[in-house]
């Protein structure tokens, strides 16, 4: 059985990662699992710089899902390359780097330093975050603008270069497409949809910061479907993920035609989650007779 | 042994009017975990509730460990309703622990409501060497007095509305306590665990008197381990995990 | 205490109503629920002329949530007029109709044959529709097309006009602005996120329009926080809706800066729902001693 | 009285590898439900799962009314983990009921596996008159196999596997019945439930015999009052509710 799958120049083992920013820098999770099962591991988002974050409360639970507003808490990435990375060398694993900036000569910045790195195998940009030149706006949510700073981060960097798209936007497959002709050598979607809570008692925002991302097994729909549309619209490898919680969900992204998959939230209910939804994965494969696991992305796109 | 693993329900019984003590056998090679250490767990199998509730270690008994938690939201009451039997996914024990206090030093342990539940276990290891600060709104918030009166060498209560001790919060108790010529000062140090404004009250008390302080923080919990960073309080050294750094954290690094 | 309140010229007894397609034409509800008691009646969307609507599969349950592909099935304006309103006026509740079309026209023909009956006190425009003179843009998401078709509307009648606003856009307080210039009396938000789900066996879309809106709990968190950007963006009434189950969801969404509450999802797991939370909302304007509703609207902004 | 209120369970008991038996007492003065009617049951009190599950009526006998229920997902397994005592919030009884046959008119009566619960009080209420054809995958699947035998004139039984009765569909024994001379046709009303390949067959046999079918559908539901148009099938007359207009139809009237 074939599950080896490449995600542009990086051929990964097995299509089962983690989510950027729900399994830490990796060694968190590995008392609990064996690291060198996962296809690839994918850090908490670093900064050139560390960030401290947003104050608490940073964490408030909703219907099947949570809202966070960590703030990009990191410590950045010369700490990252001293620290954790030597602990991820000893893995037969692939690491991939999930990284943003405020500006784009931050995310310039970011790449290039993480590219003369041994031990990083790929790069994950993430673009849902504030872009502090342009005020407001948010890097993904404008065409233009993410197509500038991929742009720039594709000459910056010839890591494999995957643009995680953000899921707050009228078109998605537009984002894709943007983000693909800039240079992107994968996807991956969603990031968190942004969403609010507020304490009835105290009449106010529950979160610190008021609003927040939400994930888990409440959106995982809105993120099947722009899996699907993005599909359709791109040729590049994508990297689904949204509220997988066990195998199925997971071959459901595969489906709708995601090449890989990452885990997220429910590492936080189940620490043995990626490695118990690759096996399922590779169960279902056996039952359903398919014996590359190629001929499983997108198939929900057949009539 | 890993530290997420099934739990079985030995018994789960209610000690007081919305406080129940739930008994869990643990996998035989379980870590014990120390005072002021906690678990979480998983009251549902859905999604809804998703997360997992954190919870003091109180006791380990025979029978297996205690926790003692109060009915609050949805997640504890669907707890309430578990029985004999029943399996939970655990995840523990987890964050750090109170420290030893220095051989010379009294332990004086303040708890303020369900708190009692995280200092508990050092009132039983300091059995007749500690001094207990015990606040709670009413008479019947008062969990295990007995039990604290006996293992206590001195036990002060306080309630909000004076049902039962003095009336006020138990900081100004030990604010009065420390203030007294005859106190141990400095020779004692301070375990407490409660409301966040409690804590605050006795960090000030602790550091006007110089007297060192461990106070127990809690926060809205995801991971339980170091990962998501959602747990944070602020500290001198920027944000630190509850969950991993903590819970227990010097009273003096904590900005407040 | 004054728990009335007004939404444009409309004057509803209390802020709670039924969200459109979750109520029937109200009749089914009628054995459950006094119908006296709500704020509002809001209606099925209608069209000019009935719509057949989706084939079966047309559900789904998600975690949460459900998502629903029923097509804007409808008896048509003639029908209701003659089958359903005769019905509600026996009720001392407001009835506002949700309607939509495929065209500009259609949109205008509709609001003018609606506003010539009497027993109709207000229309809501459901502006997340398929517009078929433009193939598959959807009105509700792009400025120009919904400033176009809302001021066209606004021209063809003199009753409150509520427009329904699309969350499956970038920037809901730039659409909430662009509604309101156009001529809205008031808005609603949220309609459902688009949304899919797969059958891994048959790996195929469960539904058979392959995609549907997501409602219920699950999308709280997104609706929440998108009524908060338009009170922030707007000075016109919102109906707030959105996984709104209880009285403590309602009272959050008026908090962010809902004027009234619409009941959906809710209604079909207890039809009793819409009054339990105009109950709920009562009890809990007496403990937190809030004598006009008015005075919770937008509260959680307040810092 | 009202048609959504609590039910409590009275006993909910395994019959067969993942069939439950469930019976519930409900509130003096709830309607009756007649044959082919069916109820939705809340299965959690949390928001996932979230839709109520629609069971058709079994039986109605002194203690409550009967569901008998296949763990098919995660609402049946939830509430195969239900106890005597549990409460549940119920809606029903929903649609309309199977009509009943001319005087002239012998029943012949069709299941296809689960599909005996919502015919069974047709079993019932023509007892020792209706002939009666039960499939199933195999005979572990075969539910009340004993009592439909006494309660019909003649039982005909079918498994996929010839485990129990003759090998193949029940769809296939209907027609032989049918296609004998000595079949009682026209002088036949068929009533039928199962899963929809098995109904669209029986349908065309009916048909190519001239003989009037009743089918009882299933689909996906929501409200189960025919106010969300989630359930509907295909009929003559456009889209119609399978919770309200339905679940029985007549065959011809299905576009299949
Ligand atoms: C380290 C630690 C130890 C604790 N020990 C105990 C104990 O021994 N006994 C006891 O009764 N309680 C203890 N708590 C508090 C306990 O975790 C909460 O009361 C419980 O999570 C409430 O869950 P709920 O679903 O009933 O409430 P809800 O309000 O419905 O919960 C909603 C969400 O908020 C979180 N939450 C609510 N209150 C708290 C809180 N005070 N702290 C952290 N998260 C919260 C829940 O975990 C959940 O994610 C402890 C908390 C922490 C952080
Ligand atoms: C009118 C009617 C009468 C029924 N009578 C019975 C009966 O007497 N005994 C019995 O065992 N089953 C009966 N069913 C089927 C029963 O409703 C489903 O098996 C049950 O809903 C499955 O729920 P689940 O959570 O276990 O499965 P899941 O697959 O996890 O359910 C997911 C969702 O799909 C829906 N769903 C799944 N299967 C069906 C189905 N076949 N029909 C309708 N919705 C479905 C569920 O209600 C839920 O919303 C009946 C269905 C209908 C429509
Ligand atoms: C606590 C938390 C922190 C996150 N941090 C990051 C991050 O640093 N960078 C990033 O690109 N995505 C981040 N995400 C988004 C996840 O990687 C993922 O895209 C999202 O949670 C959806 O997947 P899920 O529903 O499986 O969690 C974070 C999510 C959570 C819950
Ligand atoms: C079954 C169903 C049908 C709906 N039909 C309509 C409709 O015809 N017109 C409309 O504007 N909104 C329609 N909606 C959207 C709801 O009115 C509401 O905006 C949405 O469901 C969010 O609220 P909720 O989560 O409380 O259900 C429908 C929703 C559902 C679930
Ligand atoms: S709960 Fe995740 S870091 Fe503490
Ligand atoms: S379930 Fe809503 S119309 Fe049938």
């Amino acid at each position: 059985m074939d599950i080896a799958v490449r995600i542009g120049s990086l051929e990964l083992k097995n299509p089962v990662m983690t989510a950027s920013g729900t399994f830490g820098y990796g060694e968190e999770y590995a008392e609990f699992m064996d690291l060198n099962k996962l296809g690839a591991v994918v850090v908490k988002g670093l900064s050139l710089t560390p960030k401290e974050g947003n104050p608490p409360p940073r964490i408030v639970e909703t219907a099947s899902g949570m809202l966070n507003a960590i703030g990009l808490q990191n410590i950045g990435i010369e700490r990252f390359i001293q620290e954790k990375i030597p602990f991820l060398r000893t893995y037969d694993t692939k690491v991939i780097v999930n990284f943003f900036g405020d500006s784009v000569a931050e995310y310039v910045a970011a790449a290039e330093r993480l590219s003369c790195e041994e031990g990083i195998h790929g790069l994950e940009m993430n673009i849902s975050c504030p872009n502090k030149q342009k005020g407001w706006c948010i890097f993904g949510t404008d065409p233009r603008v993410a197509a500038e700073v991929v742009s720039a981060v594709r000459k910056a960097t010839r890591l494999p270069l995957i643009v995680k798209l953000s899921p707050n936007v009228t078109d998605i497959a537009l984002m894709a497409r943007v983000a693909v002709d800039a240079g992107a050598d994968a996807l991956s979607a969603i990031n968190t949809l942004t969403g609010m809570a507020i304490d009835i008692r105290t009449k106010r925002p529950k979160l610190a910061n008021r609003t927040g991302g939400l994930s888990g097994p409440a959106i995982k729909p809105v993120a099947l479907r722009m899996i699907y549309e993005i599909f359709s619209a791109v040729k590049v490898p994508i990297i689904g993920m949204g509220g997988i919680m066990n195998a199925d969900d997971a071959i459901e992204f595969i489906l709708a035609g995601s090449s890989a998959v990452a885990v997220g939230t429910a590492n936080f209910i189940n620490p043995l989650a990626a490695s118990e939804i690759l096996e399922g994965i590779t169960a279902y494969m056996k039952t359903e007779k398919i014996d590359n696991i190629a001929h499983l992305t997108g198939v929900a796109h057949e009539t | 042994m890993s530290r997420f693993f099934n739990a079985t329900i030995q018994e789960n019984v209610p000690v007081h009017a919305n406080h129940n003590l739930l008994t869990l056998s643990i996998p035989e090679g379980a870590p014990a975990p120390l005072p002021g250490q906690f678990f979480m767990l998983q009251v549902s199998r859905g999604s809804d509730p998703l997360l997992k509730r954190a919870f003091s270690i109180f006791r380990t008994t025979q029978q297996g460990v205690q926790l003692l938690y109060r009915i609050r939201g949805r997640g504890t009451e669907i707890l309430r309703t578990m029985k004999e039997g029943a399996v939970l996914e655990m995840l523990g024990p987890l964050g750090n622990c109170y420290p030893n206090p220095p051989r010379d030093k009294m332990p004086l342990i303040l708890a303020g409501g369900i708190g009692i539940a995280s200092v508990f276990p050092l009132i039983e290891k300091f059995a007749g060497r500690s001094i207990v600060f015990y606040g709670a709104r009413t008479k019947d918030d008062l969990l295990m007095k007995d039990k604290a009166e006996k293992l206590s060498k001195k036990l002060f209560i306080s309630t909000d509305d004076g049902s039962a001790g003095s009336r006020g919060t138990i900081a100004a108790v030990l604010s009065s306590f420390l203030a007294d010529p005859h106190s141990p000062i400095p020779d004692c140090h301070i375990y407490a665990c409660g409301p966040h404004p409690l804590l605050r009250a006795v960090s000030e008390i602790a550091e006007r008197h110089g007297v060192t302080a461990y106070v127990s923080m809690e926060e809205h919990m995801a991971c339980g381990i170091g990962a998501c960073l959602g747990c944070v309080v602020k500290t001198r050294s920027g944000y630190s995990s509850v969950c991993k750094e903590g819970p227990v954290f010097k009273s003096t690094e904590i900005v407040w």
